[in-house]
């Protein structure tokens, strides 16, 4: 593992951490900026899950032999692990199948407590029709449609703050769309399109004025940014493990310790329970009544080491570099005949290292494809935020977004990549 | 493969010079079929007429849509034009084998015309359904006619 | 990976395959009977996540490049490879993260069904107060708690289906539970507490009779007996990965084409849309309706890799084999004095290789930390199966269960262990 | 660690002579505490009662569960008698933190008594919420009483 002291880190002796990056993509070596997709793992996540499978593997938290309480150890280090890099504690860390499990978990576990499930203590998230649900223009589908259908389920209205022409959130629309009735504001604290970070502050100030519940989507940050989640005064978070170096199939949703306490189950099944009888059950206070069935158990063990790793390099210079890429990405595109970046705010506000934009007269899937043809990996597309493309008037758009382990060299490839799309294309000068 | 054989001129002159496009007077049509790519948000229209011996007359259509799509419904427009209503089918059957065929199956020049061009489509499977779009436009809507 | 004609497999090549198996517990080697809680991996199942991890690794579904193209197709063949394992279509089989998330799945879109969403197609699915789910008293609580949520959120009715004391399902009372008012009839395969395979075209004709819909939780038969889902006649039925050679985080719901088209959408999110707009949203047909967000893909492929093992060495093979371990055991245990099996159906009836059992003034746990010290791994406590244990006087019991890679040593090793439990814990003779 | 080192001659006997076995008459009772494990389903119900001292007196209880929870309950009762309840205080905290100690701490004789012999249960992680179930009632009761 690659540890650095030095405030930006050596890209190069990272890159060799991640075998992936070693690959070769139509003849070419391989440049890959869709970590905003999803992240490439550094052989110690491989390593850590591996060896848990070969040595450890048992069913956790139910066996009395060996294996299945080194298992269970290990299971819940990892808890302990995970719930650090965001700044929480163990039991604030509920396991999920990944960030759009855990925004459905709030939504449905909000709708239980509506239909009176969870008691007394879970009368506070019951929903009355006309109650108001609140999120942004820039949500990512993962954070909207949970929204949209909670509110037809429960008479509650969706309403929403709209974005800026240069991306940024409207915090005036803001102050008026959230009032009285508004139960619930759920946004993303880095839009997967905008890559501008959101004034979190201001949302959980204007939230908590009304008394409503906060919902952070923190997919875009959490591999980005060092990351405070109770600092950020924010009710519930989520993330997603594939993107921040981990594997696939695991995520957390972060809760209050008030909040999480008050919730009712939303899946149930075994390991949540104490007492179960055939009419009724009893469940267990959080994380665990949140996590039905069989966890994700190596999986778990795997992103505690991917977020050691990003401990090792240090988020600090993580973030530091990707800025560096950032400012050369988005300088680079500006220079290009016929790009438009959506979302182009001005410089100085706070963003991670991900390009949106628009190419004049070739559309986003042949631009992607073409810089296939020279090894640059992108995503084409609506990135699930059709609405956001909507309101810049495009159905898609190309995005490149780069990671602790690319190099100023990599964004180079991909600017130059860019720059000869219009003219293989036959449009433009 | 390279990318000049996927995009070859003919493609980018049909993408640019979109025969058909502009969709006709509902007035005369025998079916219109609307069509859309949910992953990556491409749209077509098409409407297409038979006249009285059942072939295939002035298929028209609007849609936004990346060069492989666009040249694909402009090379149908033009090539469907007159053809039995069968022979229409069966065609769009051969296309569509042909593009699910990982490269194996090229489009012949004497069926196909301009968009025999587009057998390269085949080895980029995540394209076939861009390439695919007008055509499952024109079964959709001679399905309805 | 081994691959055998002969209907009888060879265990020691089998166990060659499996690096886990090698292991040294309390400095003897390890007899793993925890198949049912979760299985043990073989070396290709952790090959083909990790190729996939260090060569393919890119978000599926959704980008034009070369990578993406790659992990799609991979994706897309592990949908065919696990749904051909059970008989059914690509289109019929959803990807879950476990059997628990695809039960509550199933509960869930019923609840969205009555309350509105979904349209005409999924008025069918809508429940009304004193309307009944019948459930069997043997079901783990995966099979059950979902179910008396639901009952709890639509004032439907939750009924069971009792045991008789040698285990076996009561189907006179089955006849009598199933009736007019019966929507759904959820039940288990093979329990994980008694073993028995329950006579699933009984129930489903019965549950046909009343129009009621059938979920069947093949958790614990998928790994043992060859499956043909379809055939079964069931609308639904669930399974995990990680109990049959595969990962965590990971696992499958089959429907019925024609239920699967009707039934409205659990989890939202990105990938199982058409058009999103801020206040509403299309959905894709099945199976991507119900597959939100990003995939367990490296677990998918992974998992498919362990199916293909299976069929290596033949579903007959290893049932054939299994066969033979449970006899020993069942007889083995009965052999023992102060040993009571839990549900000892008479011979004849089909099973798999578990047996949980009771031992005579020694408490389960203490049986468990005796057999692990000699190296032996069981399971110990209720095995998410409350109702069933009650139903048998009883809290706790020992469990031991087998899979493929097991031979008749291991159950003679465990045998041997479980003699001397009661002198060394001063009980009996 | 041997299997004989956790399962010592006197956890055997306390497990099978248990001490204050058979819950008292809740007259007269200062409290009663009632906990379980979810994990093995064991259960144990803890009744306590403080002299005018306040002192500890009558631990009496009832519940199943493995030896090394009915032991240590039975150690416990035996133990507390008498005990100012500050001192007991202290004696559940010592007790859970060299339980948690995954070894490294072990029980003094003078302090724990025949307890002591729970030391070999704090390398048995999945083992100590059964040897902790009697002192959590206990300490649960005196916070009620
Ligand atoms: C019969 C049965 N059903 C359901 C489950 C739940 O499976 P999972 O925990 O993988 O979701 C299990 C295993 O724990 C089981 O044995
Ligand atoms: C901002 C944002 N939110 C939510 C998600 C959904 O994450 P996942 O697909 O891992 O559940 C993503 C990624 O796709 C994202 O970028």
């Amino acid at each position: 593992m690659t540890r650095l002291t030095s405030p930006i880190l050596d890209a190069a002796a990272v890159r060799a951490d991640f075998p992936n990056l070693a690959e070769r993509v139509n003849g070419e070596p391989l440049v890959y900026l869709d970590s905003a997709a999803t992240s490439q793992k550094p052989r110690v996540v491989l390593d850590a899950e591996r060896d848990f499978l070969t040595h450890t593997n048992a069913a956790v938290h139910r066996g009395a032999h060996t294996l299945a309480a080194e298992a269970t150890e290990l299971f819940e280090d990892a808890r302990t692990a995970v719930a650090d890099f965001v700044g929480a504690s163990a039991e604030q860390l509920v396991w999920t199948s990944g960030a759009t499990a855990g925004i459905n978990l709030a939504a449905y576990a909000i709708g239980n407590a509506t239909l009176g499930r969870g008691g007394e203590a879970a009368r506070r998230f019951a929903l009355a029709p006309g109650d108001e649900l609140v999120i942004t223009e820039s949500e990512h589908h993962a954070n909207l449609i949970p929204w949209q259908e909670l509110a037809a389920r429960t008479g509650a209205v969706l309403r929403h703050i709209p974005v800026h022409d240069d991306g940024t959130l409207d915090l005036d629309a803001a102050a008026s769309v959230i009032g009285e009735r508004t139960r619930v504001v759920a946004f993303t604290h880095v839009s997967n399109v905008l890559g501008i970070v959101n004034p979190v502050a201001d949302l959980v100030h204007l939230a908590q004025g009304v008394g409503a519940l906060t919902m952070l989507d923190a997919c875009q940050s959490a591999p980005h940014v060092p990351l405070d989640l109770p600092g950020l005064g924010v009710d519930l978070a989520v993330f997603s493990g594939h993107k921040m170096l981990g594997p696939y199939g695991i995520g957390a949703l972060y809760g209050r310790s008030d909040v999480l306490e008050a919730l009712p189950p939303f899946l149930t099944g075994g390991s949540m329970i104490t007492t179960v009888t055939l009419d009724e059950a009893e469940y267990l206070p959080p994380p665990q009544r949140f996590e039905a069935g069989t966890q994700p158990v190596s999986q778990a063990v795997a992103l505690a080491a991917a977020l050691r790793y990003l401990d090792g390099v240090g988020m600090d210079a993580v973030h530091a570099h990707e800025q560096l890429l950032e400012r050369r990405m988005r300088a680079g595109l500006r220079a290009i005949d016929g790009i438009r970046l959506i979302g182009d705010a001005p410089d100085g506000i706070e963003r991670v290292a991900l390009c949106a934009f628009d190419v004049d007269g070739v559309h986003a899937h042949d631009v992607g494809q073409f810089l296939d043809a020279r090894g640059v990996a992108v995503r084409v597309g609506h990135h699930c935020a059709q609405p956001l493309h909507r309101r810049f008037g495009i159905t898609a758009s190309v995005r490149a977004s780069a990671a602790l382990y690319n190099t100023e060299a990599d964004i180079d490839t991909f600017l130059d990549a860019v720059s000869g799309v219009r003219t293989f294309f036959g449009v433009g000068a | 493969m390279s990318l000049e054989s996927l995009y070859q001129e003919i493609i980018l002159d049909h993408s640019k010079h979109r025969r058909g496009f502009g969709l006709a007077d509902v007035e005369g049509a025998s079916a219109t079929s609307h069509q859309r790519n949910p992953i990556c948000g491409d749209e077509i229209t098409l409407r297409v007429r038979l006249d009285d011996t059942g072939a295939v007359r002035d298929v028209t259509w609007e849609g936004a849509g990346c060069s492989i799509s666009q040249a694909s419904a402009s090379m149908l427009a033009e090539l469907a034009d007159g053809m039995p209503r069968a022979e229409a089918s069966v065609l769009i059957d051969h296309f569509r084998e042909a593009l699910r065929s990982r490269g194996t199956i090229a489009l012949d020049e004497d069926e196909f015309g301009d968009a025999s061009a587009l057998s390269g489509v085949s080895k980029y499977t995540a394209r076939v359904k861009c390439a695919m779009l007008g055509w499952v436009a024109l079964e959709d809507a001679l399905a309805r006619a």
